[in-house]
């Protein structure tokens, strides 16, 4: 664990990215308190520039809402959709490939098909296809977005644990008389482990980057402030109001930034090859 | 080889049958029917008027007999009738596919090319400043969303700086001919291609810059060093080479699924293409037309994947082709 | 007594009318129209589909017998003189002479017949209840053609228009299937402008029909219509001078004070006096606690329509005062207060059966300004203390869920096609509100005495009858809110100054660019 | 004549490794047509001081002080850009892995003629007439279709003679060869020691030979330096250090070498045999259909039949590629054997599953060859020695208390159960394997390689230990090593196996000393350093 934290210290960007995350999911708690009211509250007449009026430093939208209120509360709502939907696409992603690939053969192959059959459709097309159907609320959207981002994690485990079942270590394992779960539970995810965190890192930040185009395309729930819908609702106001849609959308950059150079961090600290090299 | 392409062939007949089974099912489940989509744009409708679209369109019968008879069609290669446009999917999406392959195919080699190149060259020097530069506007390219580059740089260069034409396919009604219409053309296409190519050259750049400094570290890279090589030499011959390996993989990948991305910057750039054209028949329950779009899609990144291997088992020997 | 009408005069009359036509000189000929489209329509042939960018580019294309001007006056088209018998029964049109269709056939009392009985009743679901009021139709000669109505219909006048009526040429579709004719691909009507090309995605090419029936019509060589599918695109559009006109709804409302502000830019809101579009949101009266009558009236005051109209509108269309649009025939404007008064509106919820329900409020998917006006909606109302929640659609969701009642307040705005009785008494008559239609009576209002005065009013020969009936109908609804009636839209209408009348009539852009010329000076 | 000589060379190591130094205080001197060894256990710094030479030291390791004269020049410190001649010019080398050393997605012959490019010597068709020379003389069979070859298509041995050609094509003055021979098998060491020693006399050409291997290095050297932790603790001529050595490191390397001769032979065998082998098979295919609609097929193992005896320990001997794993990994089923029966106290074990073979299979327990892979980075030792006794229902206090006993047992402090497998060294790896195969209180243990993967002198402990613990338990043992010396310190029995079949077997005397086949014969006289082992065996 100290290792882990020296080498993650090593890459300044992840350093960064993990400050700027940090700050992100401070805002992101502290909403409620910070601006007690709601984010949709219409408080002041519309497009108010920044830095125009005290109180308001960032300004009003186009129905007079307090943008750094919904900034704030958009914080929780993108994290929200990020890690939910990241961590639902790891429940049905991580299974399939540890099914996948510890018992191989033809079970490999159903399941492998069946994974490259979600990945023959593309993906921003199926999520639109899907919120068609379930229609866009927060639920429904962090669902599609699972659905069309687990493929990757289920190819990425397989590889792995296809790997790892002819080391040594599980052989010895099964010798002991231990049983297909405990021995997939036990020695192979935690040693896959360390490429689905990286993975998972930057899912997290896709899953940001999709909702916003989904919001974007008009795709998003409605009740709900993310910074998604503070773009798509911009959009349309790009060039009398930019900064309605600028200001979301370098939240969004700051964070997806963020988490991919975490993720960098994480592989460097956590990728045994570097560090075997240096011996 | 050829045995391999056509067992790989006949497997994908399969796999699209089963896409096309799934597809026609979602999309089914999805509230509202065409008929009730065209009723409402004209803002007023009775009863009749839906049932005889409806029976029209086939949509009164059980929804079994609708699959049956769009699977016999759609293996026949008939796609069925857009509701909507009133004309054969087929022909519709044979209108559409050229300025999706033009987009889609601009963006994909520009990218693929741009960013091995600033791959290559970030890696050359890993930690100099041009390294860092480089990597760290990829990492900005990547981290972006990309309708939101696009209103941007239309913004900017087709609002303020009047450069570039912001949106469509070609200068309407200017009756340009031969060179001057694919300069026009190009011309279009410089933005929406720009935007586009910009997120899968950060990709491609990333990954070559990883893979070369993966493969910078084998053994066989201290041969060639040992051998009296200069740099650029085994850069070019003995890593770039290796290190390719994985982004042709990923390029497969994502030249089959690049039609997802052209769905936003086709709506922005108002370009005729396919990504659009499924994006507004989803909207309008077109069945026949979601189902042909996806077909046609799923058969591009099948066939990219078939690609892709040829690719593969061309650049690496080692690779022995198995269905 | 017979009501012959001079044409001349009628043209004269019209000059009067339009301002705009008033002051400029002297009609240039030449030149090339661009227009944005929006959506892309699903088909040019307007007797078979009837939504909004099929009429405007139908609209060049074919013509009815009748146009009307901004205070739904008819003047002749392809008719040159009209007569209605004093029993208001027998409706007789003298047809123009020397009309000939695209493709050179003479258009005669035929083709009339062929399209009203005919095609129409087939094709067209509004025309078909129209219909139902004519008896029988006559060809005396070529050009004489007489409907014969089973009783008075007082609106009949009113649907000679290109969108409810259009003139379809009786020698391509006699029998044959129209829905599947090849000719729907390439439509011919007499209209102005004749079909050339469609790039599927991209633009619509309509040229001059040479061989037009009004001497020097139509000025502009060719019309294209640009199509752009997203909004901000459509406004960089008219900004890089890429198109010329952005017809109502082309660009978000945010966007029009900023476009108007530039050089040579023009604004009409004109030009939809016969469509008359009403906003409201249905109140599904069959769910509690909406079947409460304070409740609905507390909703009434709750809601802020003139800041709706300021934030969201930029300023154009009205606040309405009931279930009629100031331009159809028969309003009244002094109907009972329903204005904005937040504490009225909390008092009479605290007087009502409301009890905390969560209220589903469904969004029309057209576009931004929607969506924010339901949010602005969401927050008037949870300031009275209503729970509510916004329920995400697309187009189809909506109209599935309309349908299927599935919803508590929803919006929509609906036309008044220039009469109460063709625009307004289907959303209210008891016996129009079985589910399964996004289009009848969805709040499900039921009132006998209201359905009595709405079916005798339709059958009125004396219009000072109707406006009698139609004060009391007006009033009574306005008293049970069965509808929260939100604003009489205002779509406007942008175009370049030099593009002389663009909108010149009811219908606007929707009926041809007969009389547009570009002024190069 | 002095052609390289190395003064008071330091290379530092990254901040942050476990020691200051790679290497420190070097000095040596390299007479042209010399074979000077540089022999070391791994971390001894060895391969660092060669690669210095070269200026190929890896990223973050440099040298800080010293000098390297090269032919009267300096070359310590020159450019990337002035190394160049040099390299593959005048100092050329070879590693240990000669399959990742070659480029895998360039043919053999292009490899070759890369070095007269990068030297500008030559034109294309001249290029590939000398490469095809080469090929020849380094002795590769068909060089014409080696030259159009990918190295995958070739044998270890041919790639390193590819290599080697490779490394030979400008007549360099002085080859570096860091461990060459370490991934072949005994025979194409043979073969390959053979072909650099022919080399140096042929072209006068001086060798730094880096290695392990007393063997080896009694076989080529002139001279020899001993190197331990980054320092130099003995050099001199190879008759000098390795008959008469001074420092107590080198004595004690030399001690621990496994000796081939064998006192006192033949035991009296007990025969009740404890695992019986009948007709064993194993196939391994690849792929479906492939790309020329071939279907590649191995025999692994073919007919294999013996009995393991109780209290005996069985070696079984062969290259790589000749089914001696196989057959163990088929006997524990951790491999489904295709055909034959393992009879176990009158249980076939080749054909039971699930819980049968569960409680059947903690009677017969393995040790693994590779002491990183083996142990569950994640683990923590206490859980993997508990852990089956665990799975078979021991309570778990008294599995602690079992580990426990089982760590004293293989000479670990109890307080290791609290730690992960990377605090501790290979060798310690090693003997917690060991305990975790014993926990189940088996009575075989299948040893798998256990002590290829270790330095001599751990090697000699972990041997010792095993013995030991054989007595101590009365347990029998399956000893799979491709080393001869090992089997022959340890075995009662030899199994010699060949392409899936056993050639040969016997007692290890008879085995060792005078075996009946061909093959065997050739695997003995391929040992390196017999010749150097009868002389220790004289001088004591």
């Amino acid at each position: 664990m100290k290792d882990f934290w020296k080498r993650f210290r090593y890459n300044r960007g992840a350093v960064i990215g993990l400050f700027i995350l940090a700050f992100v999911i401070a805002t992101a708690i502290l909403a409620p308190v910070l601006f007690p009211q709601s984010p949709w509250k219409m408080v002041q007449r519309p497009f108010l520039p920044p830095f125009t009026q005290d109180g308001l430093m960032l300004g009003t939208d186009a129905l007079g809402r307090d943008v750094m209120a919904g900034l704030a509360h958009g914080a929780y709502v993108s994290l929200l959709v990020g890690l939910v939907s990241t961590i639902v696409a790891l429940a049905i992603g991580v299974p399939v490939g540890a099914l996948a690939g510890y018992f191989a053969g033809r079970t490999d192959d159903a399941l492998m098909r069946f994974t490259e059959f979600f990945q023959t459709i593309p993906s921003f097309a199926l999520a639109i296809v899907l919120l068609a159907i379930f229609q866009p609320s927060l639920t429904f959207v962090i669902i599609a977005i699972s659905i069309v981002s687990w493929p990757p994690v289920a190819r990425l485990v397989r590889g792995e644990v296809l790997s790892l079942r002819t080391r040594e270590f599980v052989e010895a394992a099964t010798l002991s008389g231990l049983g297909n779960t405990q021995i997939i539970l036990r020695h192979i995810l935690p040693n896959a482990l360390p490429p689905i965190i990286v993975l998972a890192s930057l899912m997290v930040a896709q899953a940001i980057l999709l909702e916003s185009s989904l919001s974007f395309l008009g795709l998003g729930d409605p009740n709900i402030m993310s910074w998604g819908y503070m773009i798509g609702a911009a959009r349309t106001v790009i060039r009398t109001a930019w900064w309605l849609s600028f200001l979301p959308g370098m939240a969004i950059l700051l964070t997806v930034l963020a988490l991919n150079l975490i993720g960098e961090g994480l592989n460097d600290a956590l990728n045994p090859r570097l560090t075997r090299k240096s011996e | 080889m050829i045995r391999f392409i056509l067992g790989r062939l006949v497997k994908a007949v399969f796999i699209l049958l089963a896409i096309l089974v799934f597809n026609f099912l979602l999309i089914h489940a999805a509230p509202g029917d065409p008929a009730a989509v065209m009723a409402g744009e004209a803002g007023a409708a009775d009863e009749k008027f839906l049932t005889d679209l409806r029976a029209r369109f086939g949509l009164d019968q059980p929804l079994y007999v609708q699959l049956w008879i769009y699977i016999k069609g759609a293996v026949q290669l008939d796609l069925g009738y857009s509701f909507r446009q009133q004309m054969p999917v087929a022909e519709l999406i044979g209108d559409r596919l050229p300025a999706t392959l033009l987009l889609t195919g601009v963006a994909f080699v520009l990218s693929l090319v741009l960013g091995v190149i600033a791959g290559v060259a970030a890696s050359a020097r890993q930690g100099s400043w041009g390294d860092t530069i480089i990597s760290t506007l990829a990492l900005l390219f990547y981290a972006t969303p990309l309708f939101w580059v696009a209103l941007m740089a239309t913004l900017v260069f087709s609002v303020w700086l009047g450069w570039l034409p912001g949106f469509g396919y070609s200068t309407i009604g200017a009756g340009y001919t031969g060179m001057a219409h694919v300069l026009d053309v190009a011309k279009h296409l410089v933005l929406p291609a720009s935007t586009l190519g910009l997120f899968f050259m950060a990709i491609y750049m990333r990954m070559t810059r990883a893979s070369m400094l993966e493969v910078s570290r084998l053994d066989f890279v201290k041969t060639a060093r040992a051998k009296g090589l200069t740099r650029g030499v085994i850069q070019r011959r003995h890593i770039l080479r290796n290190a390719l390996l994985p982004v042709i993989t990923l390029a497969g990948l994502q030249a089959g699924q690049i039609f997802g991305g052209a769905i936003l910057t086709e709506t922005v750039f108002a370009w005729p293409g396919i990504g659009r054209l499924m994006f507004e028949a989803i909207n309008q329950r077109d069945y026949n037309v979601i189902l042909g779009v996806f077909y046609i899609s799923a058969a591009m990144v099948l066939l990219f994947n078939l690609i892709t291997d040829v690719v593969y088992v061309i650049v690496d020997p080692r690779i022995r082709l198995t269905t | 007594m017979l009501k012959p009408i001079n044409l001349a005069a009628a043209l004269l009359a019209l000059s009067l009318a339009s301002p705009l036509a008033a002051q400029d000189g002297e009609p240039q000929s030449g030149g090339t129209l661009n227009v944005v489209i929006q959506p892309e329509p699903p088909s040019l042939m307007l007797g078979l589909v009837q939504n909004g960018p099929t009429q405007m580019v139908g609209g060049d294309i074919y013509e009815s017998l009748l146009r009307y001007d901004f205070d739904l006056k008819p003047e002749g088209q392809l008719a040159e003189s009209w007569e209605i018998s004093e029993d208001g029964k027998t409706y007789t049109f003298k047809l123009r002479q020397g009309v000939t269709f695209h493709d050179g056939t003479p258009f005669t009392s035929a083709d009339v017949e062929f399209s009203m009985d005919k095609f129409l009743r087939e094709s067209h679901s509004r025309m078909r209840t129209y219909m139902e009021h004519v008896e029988s139709i006559e060809t005396p000669d070529e050009h004489t053609v007489v409907f014969n109505l089973k009783q008075p219909f007082g609106p009949f006048i009113g649907i000679f228009e290109p969108g409810t009526a259009p003139m379809i040429p009786k020698h391509i579709y006699e029998g044959t299937d129209f829905a599947t004719n090849e000719a729907n691909n390439t439509p011919i009507g007499t209209g102005p402008f004749k079909f050339d090309k469609w790039e599927k995605g991209s633009f619509i090419h309509l040229v001059k029909n040479e061989d037009y029936y009004m001497e020097g019509k139509p000025y502009v060589n060719e019309v294209y219509y640009h199509v752009i599918p997203d909004a901000a695109s459509r406004a960089v559009a008219y900004e890089t001078g890429k198109v010329d006109v952005l017809p109502g709804g082309s660009v978000e409302n945010f966007d029009v004070s900023r476009i108007q502000a530039m050089e040579n830019t023009c604004i009409t809101d004109k030009g939809w006096e016969y469509f008359g579009p009403l906003s409201w949101m249905w109140v599904n009266m069959n769910n509690k606690p909406l079947d409460d009558v304070n409740v609905r009236r507390a909703i009434m005051h709750a809601v802020d329509r003139n800041f709706a109209k300021d934030a969201l509108w930029n300023g154009l269309g009205k606040v309405a005062t009931g279930p009629f649009t100031s331009s159809t025939r028969f309003w009244d404007g002094d109907t009972p207060d329903i204005s904005y008064d937040p504490e009225k509106a909390k008092a009479l919820l605290a007087d009502s059966s409301y009890n905390g329900e969560k209220i589903r409020i469904l969004g029309l998917p057209y576009g931004e300004t929607w969506q924010r006006w339901a949010e602005a909606v969401k927050q008037n109302l949870s300031e009275i203390g209503m729970d509510t929640e916004i329920v995400p659609s697309d187009v189809a969701g909506w109209n599935q869920k309309i349908s299927d009642r599935d919803f508590d307040l929803a919006f929509t705005y609906l036309y008044q096609y220039g009469d109460p009785a063709l625009g307004v008494s289907r959303s209210y008559m008891g016996s129009n509100a079985a589910p399964g239609s996004p289009w009848n009576n969805v709040a499900n209002y039921q009132n006998p005495e209201t359905d009595k005065m709405f079916e005798e009013a339709a059958l009125m020969a004396n219009p000072d009858d109707r406006k009698a009936a139609y004060k009391t109908i007006q009033d009574q609804i306005v008293s049970d809110v069965p509808n929260i009636w939100l604003l009489e839209l205002g779509f406007p209408t942008i175009y370049r100054c030099n593009i002389k009348n663009p909108v010149n009539t009811a219908f606007g852009v929707n009926d041809g660019f007969r009389d547009v010329w570009i002024d190069t000076k | 004549m002095t052609l390289l000589s190395i003064r008071d060379l330091d290379i530092a190591l990254p901040v942050g490794a476990d020691r200051l130094y790679a290497a420190k205080h070097i000095n040596f001197d390299l007479a042209a047509g010399e074979i000077l060894c540089i022999v070391g256990e791994s971390g001894s710094g060895k391969s660092m001081s060669a690669n210095a030479i070269m200026g190929l030291l890896p990223q973050g390791v440099k040298p800080v002080n010293g000098s390297i004269t090269f032919d009267g020049k300096e070359i310590l410190g020159l450019s990337e850009r002035e190394m160049l001649p040099l390299r593959g010019g005048r100092i050329s080398m070879i590693f240990q892995e000669p399959l990742s050393a070659l480029n895998p997605l360039m043919r053999v012959g292009a490899q070759i003629a890369e070095v007269f490019e990068a030297h500008g010597a030559l034109n294309g068709a001249e290029r590939r007439e000398r490469a095809l020379k080469l090929l020849d003389e380094v002795g590769i069979p068909d060089p014409d279709a080696a030259i159009r070859a990918y190295p995958f298509q070739l044998s270890g041995g041919q790639r390193q003679r590819v290599m080697i050609a490779m490394a030979l094509a400008l007549e360099p003055d002085i080859l570096i060869a860091d461990e060459p021979t370490t991934a072949l098998d005994v025979t194409t060491q043979a073969q390959i020691l053979k072909l650099i020693e022919d080399l140096r006399k042929s072209r006068g050409m001086a060798v730094i030979f880096i290695t392990h291997d007393f063997g080896v290095v009694a076989d080529i050297a002139d001279r020899v330096i001993v190197m331990q932790k980054g320092e130099i603790v003995e050099s001199g001529s190879a008759d000098d250090v390795l008959l008469k050595p001074q420092h107590p490191y080198t004595r004690a390397l030399i001690d621990a070498i496994p000796r081939l001769t064998r006192g006192g032979d033949v035991e009296e065998v007990k025969h009740t045999p404890i695992l019986t082998v009948e007709g064993l098979q194993k196939t391994f295919s690849t792929g479906s259909g492939t790309l020329f609609g071939k279907r590649r097929v191995v025999k692994a193992v073919q007919d294999v039949s013996f009995e393991l005896y109780a209290g005996e320990t069985i070696g079984i001997v062969g290259e790589s590629g000749s089914g001696k794993s196989t057959v163990g990994r088929c006997i524990v089923r951790l491999l489904d054997p295709d055909g034959g029966r393992v009879l176990m106290d009158g249980a076939d074990i080749a054909h039971m599953s699930g819980a049968e073979l569960r409680d059947q299979r903690r009677k017969l327990q393995m040790i693994f060859q590779d002491p990183f892979s083996s142990l569950n980075p994640r683990a923590r030792v206490s859980r993997i020695l508990t852990e089956g006794l665990i799975a078979f229902g021991t309570p778990k206090a008294d599995a602690q208390t079992k580990a426990r006993e089982l760590l004293e047992l293989v000479g670990l402090d109890a307080s290791a159960m609290m730690r992960f497998p990377h605090e501790f060294s290979g060798g310690q790896r090693q003997r917690i394997g060991i305990a975790r195969a014993l926990a189940l209180d088996p009575s075989i243990i299948i040893a798998d390689e256990a002590v290829s993967a270790l330095d001599v002198s751990i090697q000699a402990q972990v041997l010792d230990l095993l013995a030991e613990l054989k007595e101590r338990l009365h347990l029998s043992m399956l000893f799979i090593t491709h080393d001869l010396r090992v089997a022959a310190r340890i075995c009662d029995r030899i199994i010699v196996m060949q392409k899936g079949r056993i050639v040969e077997a016997g007692p290890v005397g008879k085995v060792l000393h005078d075996p009946d086949t061909d093959y065997t014969r050739s695997l003995l006289d391929a040992i390196p350093g017999q010749d150097y082992e009868r002389a220790l065996a004289e001088a004591e």
